[in-house]
């Protein structure tokens, strides 16, 4: 580790109505792998934005090399040699992978922009790294990693000095895994200074020599990676233990009905033979990387995308879902992993979501019943301690965990037995989990049945069954949850043929 | 919320500057408050109001509105010009309007109604549609202010509305083209081995002068022919061959086709001319207004048929402006049929101030002419080419 | 300032519309000021013949604005409306009943076809609706052999929905077509206010894939708006001829832009989810006013066109403001 | 890997088609038969001048075409093209013959009031966010009110060939040993293959795919977003003003209110040459050919005996099958 090359200084950040950073710092030293770690929603995104230049700090101070700097747009801080790899992919689909790489600094000659040196020097660049891609393919054809690995090579190639990797690992195999490693060891030889965001512990102790906690948009506190435990890291990061202990057995009778049979389900690129069943009473975890097809096949199932081939059961009989209309006939919910697009409708009232799957019982003649849809919204809204000052508050007033009660109250307003949750707790925050918690454990005591798609193995490893692993669009992996442990889920989550 | 607030009172800040300019700029023109009585906004007491002309009570100073046709062709200009030209001899005031483009037809209605809102002592009007100016009419009727056609003038008109007409027989008009357009090509039908055909491009079909004109040209080439003892037949355009009097026969040794654009679009009426010139057998055509003879030259610029030598087809417009001048001087068209724009202009103007002043009045035929290469610089017609 | 927002009437009534209540008064008094004619009876109605059939269109597209979309075929559908029943009435001779049915039916049936091509087949409805504009165009042309179509006078025979517009009692002219534009504003709020069908086409401008994934049918639903749209123009079609008699082929672009104007002014958000009935119906009024003290002060029809143009541009600045600063 | 590559069927993966693109290839074909069908249909189209007529349309159709190609790949549209070119092509107009401007000045004030209108429409969309379809319709009819402001409500005709200064219109049609030559398409061609360049191979152009493909990547990526979207908009301003020169020196005459219409023309041309009107993806070879289907209509219709009124119903349908099919195309894209 060399001398400080980067350090944030009580950087405070506000939008309308979330205090996003608050008073954060950070230091980055030449050739170190400096860990940002924090719960979904702790403000790791929002810092290295505004390190970077997309959003503007409200307070605090920024030195780069010496100098105070205040980035004001992502060009001035590539210029200046900090670079960020986006969580999202950040890519132009219809350019190749070299105009890609070369955006905003394209080679030049004679006012014409140069494609074949771009081609040669992205080739020269890939080589280097020891990546095999096509610098002429168009960017939209390769597959989610590859296009990781494109960004990642854009971002190496503008020389940088500091490098931020927002969970790059996310959507990568094993061994793309591994090749990024080599990557950032090499990084690291050449004295750069390098953020890295992620979730998987494992990670943090491998490639990391300094780990920064954030909770809740504040700074936790930083830790050197060999001196500390996992567990050291995960109590700074929860702050107070709320997490039970794994589920050790299933709590579904051997003799549950199955409620719910998918047999050989093909979609897309993404959902490649999937069979499984759904027992009463059961939570049925969907583990795997990002990309693995999880979401997809519930959508595939639900009949919000097409799918080719596949048969599916309800309750022992076949039914045919080709659109969501069809899934909820048979009693089946979803809560979609991208609540604000997916999920709700966040400038209607809470009673307008709640009985937006089943308005047709809230009818007197043409009219809509807006008592008694008011009531019967009022009734969930107390049923699933929704905090909310009335069934007449917009939604996008709501925090994320109240917006997630109320989709899950419409699909209880409209009596789903089945239900898909896809990242219930994505974006909510540590006390709101344990409630969703608390309600999916009551909901199939009740006797329904839930899908739960998710990318925390502790989530998974607490609420699930069984569990069903799934990698490239495959089911790679069906575990009862006594024999669930990380490092078995993990090998089938990586299981490629 | 505040944004919104703020973007309409931007809206209104807009609507008053503009309301500002326009005051400025009325002010020089008209005398102040020619209306000195009170008004009110209630019912009653307006409509008992209307009873009494008191329009040129105060002041003494004569005003009229004039609601044309619009501007789009430089005919209008003439008018206006002339219309300009008496009114300030007279020493009375106007104000000229008319609507974007002969199409306009419910424009025109808002622009007579708001005419007769004016009070004026009198209202010159050139109908695009005269039941569609009917309800206008009518009110300028209740209100007792005089109307006088011009133009086409106001065909139809109910009884008592209109006091007087300085028009041009636009079916005469057409009438006219017909015979000069026939003169010229009565040896080539009678020497015909097969069908000929004649073209007839009009910018529209929902004008009633251009109707007229067409017309006009349709029923009297039908009627020369057939007295030669020949058989026409027309065809194209619906309106016209459904309203064209001439006897229509299968198969005739003439064939006279009628040709529409979907707008008015030089393009597309150049397209149409060029469609008839393509076609071998077509001897002559005629464009009923400036937009069609404007666009027959521009057609015909890429075949180059035109012309009144052997072989040339014979080309007909109407209208002036230097386009049409210019093809009509180096020989390209026959000639073409002008109309009186300027006197028109001062006839009514003449006509309204007569009116005003207790004279009785009649209609006036402000007739049209024709023009050839010959004599287009007579004086009696060059007063009445524009540019 | 904030305490006249909380004020209970006004809040009931809306802000919004009180002010551009407020600005539909000071126009018609600067107009009055400006032009001293302004003042009289006959204009106002003058001015509400312009409000009739644009307020029919307006309302109308509110519908399609609120699922995020939009028509631009509405002004010459309205249009083709009016010349196929016309033609049917005065050459066809048929009873006066029937072609105002023919009429809301020619309407309704470019409703649907914007609706289907819009809602089942993906396409992006403003290309779609310009797409329509030339084809109800055509049609209208066809069919009436590329002639207008003057409709009855008052006092002719079948001349009694003229009445629909103005009633003459004692000597009065009574605007009989406001009483009925309100009418149908109320209807269309309730629908759009407190049933499903407007439950849902709000729901979907608001966010249209969490209402499919709701199992709500949203393709059947936003088509529905293009109908009622549709509907509401051939409905319009009356109300013009009421008004000017005389429609011709080819024409009625320039009425769709008017028309949207109307609706953005009362607060409707072009990008869907968001819209006013109450406030439509004003911003109609609005327009119908400038258009009428632009006439009144004897300036060229063409500033309204660039008003309105500015209006709407404005006007959808505004909204999307205030949308970026609420997320 | 194996799927890195999505396979195509024999014939898309031929090289030649996949160099040219296999919707060029279609539109060439399509283009062929139109051709061979009015020429069979109608005796009058198999002749010289009606290769003239189509020229005619074609120039002020390509030039249209040309510059809403640029709008739409960044995933926009520009509106206002139609009675943009009306309101130019009056202002230039009127200016040489009321105020006599020397010709060569009156081109000059045409392109700059087109350029001028384009940055306005390029502001309010990249810098006002609004969205592009109503930005341009607003601007739409302030054009074309402004255009009839400009000239009074007076038609405007623009020097004919004889006149002194009437030399503009040989740029477009030229006669040579009286043959007449549509030399016009030489301009076509020259501006096409300098757009195609600018789209292609320099900055500007890349930006605008880049745009049209992922506005936020692209701005992430440090590139000035506001400035590359606002010159797609220029550019189709400037084209739209060619496009009124062009309009103006072949048929010379230009009514105010006139033109709304043409921009339909001119993007059904782009998007049956291939451009998405989802953005990202576009040619100017393509629109080209495109618009060149769009005037072999225009001019083949009539000959077929058709009435104009069928002719618009023609094209508005062919503008609905061209956005279905590229609606469908995307689907199996995506």
């Amino acid at each position: 580790m060399g001398e400080v090359i980067l350090t944030m200084k009580g950087i405070d950040k506000s939008f309308p109505g979330v205090h996003a950073l608050d008073h954060v710092d950070l230091e980055i030293r030449k050739g170190e792998v400096h860990a940002l770690m924090g719960e979904n929603g702790a403000g790791k995104s929002t810092l290295m934005k505004v390190l970077t230049g997309i959003y503007s700090k409200d307070e605090g101070t920024i030195t780069y090399e010496g100098k105070e700097v205040t980035f004001s747009n992502p060009r001035e801080a590539q210029a200046a040699g900090v670079v960020i790899v986006h969580q999202e992919l950040n890519m132009m689909g219809h350019l190749t992978v070299a105009q890609n790489i070369f955006i905003g600094r394209e080679i030049m000659s004679g006012g014409i922009i140069d494609d074949k040196k771009m081609n040669e020097e992205a080739r020269k660049l890939f080589d280097k790294l020891n990546i095999d891609i096509d610098p002429t393919e168009t960017m939209s054809r390769l597959t989610v990693g590859k296009q990781q690995m494109c960004e990642i090579a854009k971002a190496i190639s503008h020389d940088a000095k500091v490098i931020i990797f927002d969970e790059p690992s996310a959507a990568l195999t094993e061994a793309e895994i591994e090749e990024l490693f080599k990557i950032i060891r090499d990084l690291r030889e050449k004295q750069l200074g390098i953020v890295y965001i992620s979730h998987r512990m494992d990670e943090i102790k491998v490639i990391t020599d300094r780990v920064t906690v954030m909770r809740d948009g504040g700074y936790v506190g930083t830790l050197i990676t060999k001196d500390c435990t996992k567990d050291d890291i995960i109590n700074m990061m929860v702050g107070r233990v709320i997490y039970e202990d794994p589920k050790t057995e299933s709590t579904v009778p051997k003799d549950a009905p199955v409620v719910l049979r998918v047999e050989h389900l093909n979609a897309g690129k993404m959902v490649k033979d999937v069979s499984f069943e759904l027992h009463k009473g059961e939570i049925l975890g969907f583990s795997g990387l990002m990309g693995a097809g999880r979401t997809e096949t519930a959508r595939a199932l639900f009949g919000a995308d097409p799918k080719e081939s596949g048969d599916v059961y309800v309750n022992g009989e076949k039914v045919e879902i080709k659109t969501p209309q069809d899934a909820v006939r048979c009693g089946i919910g979803y809560l979609s992993e991208d609540r604000k697009r997916f999920g709700i409708v966040v400038d209607k009232t809470v009673a307008e979501n709640s009985t937006m799957a089943s308005l047709e019982r809230f009818m007197k003649g043409i009219f809509i019943n807006k008592k008694k849809e008011d009531q019967v919204s009022q009734e969930y809204v107390e049923a699933l301690k929704t905090k909310t000052p009335g069934v007449d508050q917009l939604v996008v007033n709501l925090s994320g965990g109240n917006q997630q009660k109320v989709v899950i109250a419409k699909w209880l307003v409209r009596n789903c037995d089945i239900l898909i949750f896809d990242e219930p707790t994505r974006g909510i925050d540590v006390g709101a989990k344990s409630e969703i918690y608390h309600l999916m454990n009551q909901l199939v005591a009740e006797g329904k049945s839930i899908i739960m798609i998710s990318s925390e193995m502790t989530e998974i490893l607490r609420m699930s069954d069984r569990i069903i692993v799934m990698c490239e669009g495959r089911k790679t992996g069906e575990l009862g949850i006594e024999e669930a442990t990380q490092e078995r889920i993990m090998h089938a989550a990586t299981l490629r043929n | 919320m505040k944004k919104k607030l703020l973007s309409v009172l931007l809206c209104a800040a807009m609507v008053a500057t503009m309301a500002a300019g326009c005051g400025s700029k009325e002010e020089p023109a008209s005398t102040p408050a020619p209306e000195t009585k009170e008004e009110t906004t209630e019912p009653a007491a307006d409509a008992e109001e209307e009873k009494t002309d008191e329009s040129q009570a105060a002041g003494g100073e004569l005003h009229f509105e004039i609601v044309s046709k619009g501007f789009q062709h430089q005919y209008w200009q003439a008018v206006l010009k002339g219309a300009e030209q008496k009114a300030a001899e007279l020493g009375v005031t106007m104000d000229f309007v008319g609507p974007n483009s002969e199409s306009d037809i419910a424009d025109q209605v808002q622009m007579l109604n708001n005419a007769v809102n004016k009070k004026p002592a009198a209202i010159g009007l050139a109908a695009l549609d005269t039941k569609a100016a009917l309800d206008g009419i009518q009110a300028a009727m209740d209100a007792g202010i005089p109307i006088v056609g011009f133009d086409s003038g106001v065909p139809e008109a109910p009884e008592g509305a209109v006091y007087a007409n300085c028009a041009t027989d636009n079916y005469a008009a057409g009438e006219l083209a017909a015979e000069k357009t026939y003169e010229a090509i009565k040896d080539r039908i009678a020497n015909a081995s097969g069908t000929v055909r004649i073209g007839v491009l009009s910018q529209d079909a929902t004008g009633e002068s251009l109707i007229s004109r067409g017309l006009g040209f349709i029923d009297k080439i039908g009627e020369l022919i057939i007295a030669d003892g020949k058989t026409v037949n027309v065809v194209g355009n619906q309106k016209f061959v459904d309203d064209s009097k001439c006897t229509k026969t299968d198969g005739a040794d003439v064939e006279i086709e009628v040709l529409v654009p979907a707008s008015v679009d030089s393009a597309l009426s150049a397209t149409d001319c060029q469609t008839l010139l393509n076609k071998a057998d077509t001897i002559a055509i005629y464009g009923s207004n400036q937009h069609s003879a404007e666009a027959m030259v521009t057609g015909d610029e890429n075949l180059g048929k035109f012309g009144t030598g052997e072989g040339d087809v014979i080309a007909v417009g109407f209208d002036s402006g230097a386009v049409i001048k210019a093809a009509v001087k180096d020989g390209t068209f026959l000639g073409a049929i002008t109309q009186a724009p300027v006197a028109m202009g001062e006839a009514v103007i003449q006509t309204l101030y007569d009116i005003a002043n207790g004279k009785t009045v009649s209609d006036i035929d402000t007739g049209c002419q024709w023009y050839t290469a010959e004599n287009m610089e007579d004086p009696e017609i060059a007063q009445n080419l524009y540019d | 300032m904030e305490k006249i927002r909380n004020n209970a009437v006004v809040k009931k009534i809306g802000f919004n519309r009180l002010v551009l209540c407020g600005i539909l008064l000071l126009m018609y008094i600067l107009f009055a000021i400006l032009s001293p004619t302004f003042l009289s009876y006959s204009r106002i109605l003058s001015a509400l013949n312009y409000a009739y059939f644009l307020g029919f269109l307006s309302l109308g597209v509110t519908f399609v604005i609120a699922t995020g979309g939009i028509d631009f075929s509405i002004g010459p559908v309205m249009f083709c409306a009016a010349l196929v029943s016309g033609q049917l009435l005065t050459k066809n001779e048929w009873p006066l009943i029937p072609c105002l049915v023919v009429s809301i039916l020619v309407g309704t049936l470019f409703g649907v076809i914007n609706g289907v091509l819009v809602a089942y087949g993906g396409l992006p409805s403003f290309i779609t609706s310009m797409a329509s504009m030339m084809i109800s165009k055509g049609l209208g042309s066809v069919f009436t052999k590329t002639q207008s179509v003057s409709w009855p006078q008052a006092s002719e025979a079948n001349g009694w929905y003229r009445n629909l517009i103005r009633l003459k009692i004692g000597g009065i002219q009574v605007p009989t077509g406001l009483v009925i534009l309100i009418v149908a504003a109320i209807i269309c709020a309730i629908v759009l206010n407190k049933t499903r069908i407007g439950r849902y086409i709000l729901c979907i401008g608001s966010n249209r894939e969490a209402v499919r994934l709701s199992g709500v049918n949203v393709k059947k639903w936003e088509m529905l708006a293009y109908i009622i749209c549709g509907m509401l123009a051939g409905v319009a079609a009356i109300f013009f001829v009421g008004a000017y008699s005389t429609v011709q082929p080819g024409l009625g672009d320039t009425y769709n832009n008017e028309a949207i104007a109307g609706c953005v002014m009362g607060g409707t958000s072009m990008s869907g989810g968001l819209a006013s009935i109450g406030g439509t119906l004003i911003g109609v009024m609005i327009i119908a006013l400038l258009q009428e003290g632009i006439l009144a002060m004897g300036f060229q029809k063409d500033y309204q066109y660039v008003l309105t143009g500015v209006i709407v541009l404005v006007a959808v600045y505004a909204d999307i403001r205030s949308r970026r600063r609420r997320n | 890997m194996a799927d890195n590559q999505k396979k195509g069927n024999a014939f898309t993966n031929n090289p030649i088609v996949k160099a040219v693109g296999t919707q060029k290839i279609v539109v060439v074909l399509v283009l062929i038969i139109l051709l061979a069908f009015f020429s069979a249909a109608s005796s009058a189209f198999r002749q010289y001048s009606t290769i003239l007529s189509i020229m005619d349309y074609t120039y002020y159709l390509a030039f249209l075409g040309i510059g809403v190609t640029f709008c739409l790949i960044t995933g926009g549209v520009d509106l206002s093209i139609g009675t943009g070119l009306v309101c130019y092509g009056l202002i230039g107009g009127y200016l040489i013959t009321h105020n006599n401007i020397p010709v060569i000045v009156g081109i000059l004030v045409t392109l700059l009031v087109g350029v001028l209108m384009g940055t306005v429409n390029g502001l309010i969309v990249s810098l006002g966010g609004l969205p592009p379809f109503l930005a341009t319709l607003c601007t739409m009819m302030i054009a074309r009110g402004l255009g009839s402001l400009a000239t009074s409500g007076l038609s405007v005709n623009w020097p004919p060939t004889a006149a002194e200064n009437g030399w503009a219109r040989m740029l477009f049609k030229i006669e040579v040993g009286g043959v007449k030559l549509p030399i016009g398409f030489i301009w076509v061609l020259l501006f096409a293959v300098i757009m195609s360049i600018v789209l292609n191979k320099t900055k500007p152009g890349r930006y605008i795919i880049a745009i049209g493909s992922n506005k936020e990547a692209t701005r992430l990526s440090g590139v000035n977003v506001v400035k590359y979207q606002t010159l797609a908009y220029v550019f189709s301003g400037f084209f739209t003003g060619l496009a009124a020169i062009a309009y103006a020196n072949t048929f010379q005459a230009l009514a105010p209110g006139t033109g709304a219409g043409m921009e339909l023309n001119a993007i059904g041309g782009a998007i049956i040459g291939g451009t998405s009107m989802s953005g990202g993806m576009g040619s100017i070879a393509g629109t080209i050919l495109g618009v060149f289907i769009m005037s072999v209509l225009q001019t083949g219709l009539p000959n077929i005996g058709l009435q104009a009124n069928y002719q618009q119903i023609i094209i508005g349908m062919v503008l609905i099958l061209a956005v279905l099919v590229d609606v469908f195309k995307n689907k199996k894209l995506a």
